[in-house]
């Protein structure tokens, strides 16, 4: 595989410029993860209203993978209600061969069409290592969820 | 440079063409290895130490003769000053609770160093809070070197053991442990070097070294997973309590009492590595074919080298001293913009192996003020091609993520 | 009897004619099994966990891929519940220390029995010490078997570890574990089997068997040195602080702090023993190529030959169970004026390899009323011949000693 | 080797019927030993007058090597100098190559010359674990004689 396809440009974007970055004033809902292996580090809050997140913001510290996969997810997660969120994590773990079962429908062809930019994260499929990497934040924002259940 | 290059064909992992610049992590095994573990396994295998028939005769002096073997390889005035363990990690734990918890108690210090791997770190926090000893870390200067005047500040009576690298396997410095052991036992402290990543890659005189435990691992100096090393000088053996129990490190055993067979079978309950201890012997015999000081003096070449190309490739700081003294081949680096895991993706990629991360430091990670680096680390299978296919990848790296 | 003679030829040791009957201490490792370890070393060796690049990633999928293995064969509900030990004697010590010390003390009970091999009693005792905790045995009957009467009496809720044996190394008695881990458990105990006799012999399926903790040895399983494993029930090994501290095992490590990574990893500190781990995954598919119910029956087939022609030696007794059942194919053999060692020492001379002495259970030796034994043990390359070759040596020996 | 050349019949006389067993009433030095390895344990007691071993008593179980050697060693060393038993440990060893050095004149022409029955233990030399059996005794009673020194 071309390592263009690992480190696409999008990807780099959100490694150099993550959104949501820092604290949220008053959080409805917190996590913090490690990936013991490479020492990635992360704290998510999270605020909601009425079962949606209103508010995300991250600190971490980590490879390009973690960073930008963080970032996305801040962004995708944003205005989203928990049950739709669920959804969302249920297709980025089949994209990234987490979970088996029926794929996403995610389409060559169509780029984006099921996850949007997150879908760049496809290329480290390839690098079981750093699929830990693509799942740490994820993992992470599931984990500060279940405190508000 | 010495030109071992024609040693790269008795490692066939090489074949593929790999970088592999990982050593400091495990090494590679040379056929003669291989084969002298198979020979071993296929012609005299049985276990030791039980010999009432030949096989077994045969076997336990294979497995005696490899400790005779590496008592001479590190120069220990006695066979039985060699114990066998699973490795550098357990024979430091033998020491941390064998000779900790009886030696050890409230109102001690035990002094490690801001550069230890977490082996010679976490059993020593581990017994510090079973004895109520304190553990404190001598610093390093910021030319990542063992700051030896805050050593001797912190010497004192209450310093009961110093336990320090050998040879950093993040930064590549050399302590003195020779001065290190003079200055601890005029305070009548115990000294224990972790020479993990030094018996396999410079000469080691454990008599010259002064200190009283030594450990290493097999795996790292061309040898087999499985075996390690701990050295002692017999008074600092016998000061030890056997850390596990078991058959063969027993004199005597009733259902509620034991006494202790002898030096060094009291620390090796249990059967053995045997087929591994073969292995490691073939190991030293190839080492010593080739000569330590010319294994030290490859390392230094290739780290030469690669101190001087690395200094061109954009964005690239050296963790580590920066010239070669006292200095193995061990070279950690930061890419600036580029986190230290991708940086090996990339340069795995280009067919380079080298290892990112924390490599077990993360304190020294902390004193250093970063999270990860990539390490590549040099032995005897490397030449100049691997010192160039790194610093390609690395400008690969660089113009991956647009580093200028 | 199953006739597995055709398996001779993968063990190139007994080439030469050797008559080996002392698998019970070790046994020997068929050409698969070495294959395997030396294509791992020449292909894709590396260190674990550190996957930054290929070699590592695929050495990593190795060493977890025998995981998995183990867990497999030994029907374990969850691979984390595998741990990697240096052997038999290390998964006791890393339960009496890294379970005991946590779990036990002053007025607890640990209750053995009279039949342990050091192995499981030295790591109790030097427990019992350090917890107070006081250490008692449940004795055996007679003919040998446990004394499951006594073994109820002896329960009580200050119990709070059953440490037993899953067959007896000396006598072949292989308890029922089944019914013990019931008792055992209706009284809040956990409980421990020393398996190093057991797993290499018979189907185990540790659901089953329910007992908390299962220690057993690669090398007495056609399998490696170095490497041995300790099975324990998610909840058991929670309970469990790690025995040795080092690297791979933690989560976080401060100068003074540290934070253990999950299981199983919090206890495998340092490098593990890679290639032999993927020996004992090839030593675990020949196993199951022939199949632990057949490994079993040719067991007891050679066993009741043996039981049979022995009974005409002019002067041997048979120290274990007379018959079949509940019993493994290891015989201790007494000579009425020889000494086992003499009798070992005249059988090697006629080819035939079995070990004389305690067999490191020394109380067990204290109860039945000798200071030695001559034993045979069979495994899968044992044939009628070899139980032939036996019965004329101990004959030889007879007439050189004028036994009538 | 033929086991026949091991098992002597001096050698399984003496396993058979053992010299000077038991114990001495006011022993003088005393000393006791194992060999961990095969469990062969060994107590000796000595009685001395005028620096001459006067009496020797033994009490063991082993093989009957280290049976054999204990029980030919006690004729041996009664009524010897400890000067005398010291020469007698230092032609053992070597016959046992334990010691290196000069021989110490064993000539199988001449069987027994130098050390008597004792000779008969030669064999054990090709039986490297053996040799420990046949040296407990003579350890043991060395012990013995240290503490009068
Ligand atoms: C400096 C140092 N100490 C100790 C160790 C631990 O060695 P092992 O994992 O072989 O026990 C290592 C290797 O990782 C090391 O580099
Ligand atoms: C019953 C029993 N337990 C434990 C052990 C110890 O096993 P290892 O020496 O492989 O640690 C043995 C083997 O000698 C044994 O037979």
């Amino acid at each position: 595989m071309a390592l263009e396809d690992l480190y696409r440009e999008v990807i780099l974007d959100h490694y150099r410029n993550p959104r949501n970055r820092g604290r949220l004033e008053r959080p409805d809902a917190s996590a913090s993860g490690v990936n013991p292996l490479c020492g990635d580090e992360l704290a998510i809050e999270l605020a909601l209203r009425d079962g949606v997140v209103s508010d995300v913001a991250i600190e971490s510290q980590g490879c390009s993978i973690s960073q930008s996969s963080a970032s996305m997810m801040t962004e995708a997660i944003k205005g989203k209600s928990i049950e739709e969120i669920k959804a969302l994590v249920s297709k980025f773990r089949k994209m990234m061969s987490l979970d088996e079962g029926e794929d996403a429908g995610f389409d060559p062809e169509r780029p984006g069409a099921v996850l949007g930019d997150i879908e760049a994260l496809q290329g480290v499929r390839q690098y079981p290592v750093r699929i830990k990497c693509a799942a740490l934040a994820w993992n992470t924002m599931l984990e500060a969820l279940q405190e508000t259940a | 440079m010495n030109d071992l290059s024609h040693l790269k064909a008795d490692f066939p992992v090489l074949e593929n063409g790999v970088h592999f610049l990982d050593s400091a992590s495990s090494s590679q095994k040379p056929i003669p290895v291989l084969e002298a573990m198979d020979r071993f396994a296929r012609g005299s295998y049985a276990n030791v130490h039980r010999g009432a028939y030949k096989l077994s005769v045969a076997a336990t002096e294979a497995y005696e003769g490899a400790r005779r073997r590496v008592a001479e390889f590190v120069g220990a005035d006695d066979d039985r000053e060699i114990v066998f363990t699973r490795g550098a990690t357990t024979a430091i734990n033998t020491v941390a609770f064998g000779w900790g918890l009886e030696n050890l108690e409230e109102g001690d210090r035990i002094l490690a160093t801001e550069m230890e791997h977490h082996a010679n770190l976490v059993p020593w926090q581990m017994v510090a809070r079973r004895t109520g000893a304190v553990l404190d870390h001598v610093p390093i200067t910021d030319e990542c070197r063992l700051d030896m005047d805050a050593f001797e500040k912190k010497m004192g009576p209450d310093v009961k053991m110093v336990a320090v690298t050998g040879m950093s396997n993040v930064l590549g410095t050399i302590p003195d442990i020779a001065a290190i052991s003079r200055i601890a036992h005029r305070h009548g402290a115990r000294v224990l070097v972790d020479a993990a990543q030094r018996v396999p890659h410079l000469p080691v005189d454990v008599t010259e070294m002064g200190a009283d435990f030594v450990a290493f691992s097999s795996h790292k100096m061309l040898g087999p997973t499985g075996i390690g090393v701990l050295w002692g000088r017999m008074e600092a053996l016998e000061e030890m309590e056997p850390f596990e129990g078991g058959g063969e490190m027993i004199s005597d055993v009733t259902l509620h009492t034991a006494t202790w067979a002898g030096i060094p079978h009291r620390f090796e309950a249990g059967t053995p590595p045997i087929i591994e201890a073969v292995g490691l012997h073939a190991a030293i015999d190839y080492l010593d074919s080739i000569g330590m000081e010319k294994v030290f003096d490859h390392d230094k070449a290739l780290t030469a080298i690669a101190l001087e190309r690395l200094g061109d490739v954009p964005g690239l700081a050296i963790q580590g001293p920066k010239d070669l003294e006292d200095r193995g081949g061990v070279i950690s680096m930061d890419m600036k913009g580029i986190h230290a895991h991708d940086v090996a993706t990339i340069l795995d990629e280009e067919g380079v192996a080298v290892r990112a991360g924390h490599h077990c430091a993360k304190p020294l990670m902390r004193r250093l003020g970063v999270t990860a680096t990539a390490r590549a680390s040099f032995y005897v299978y490397n030449t100049e091609a691997d010192v160039d296919a790194l610093v390609s990848g690395l400008r690969r790296a660089g113009e991956l993520f647009g580093v200028r």
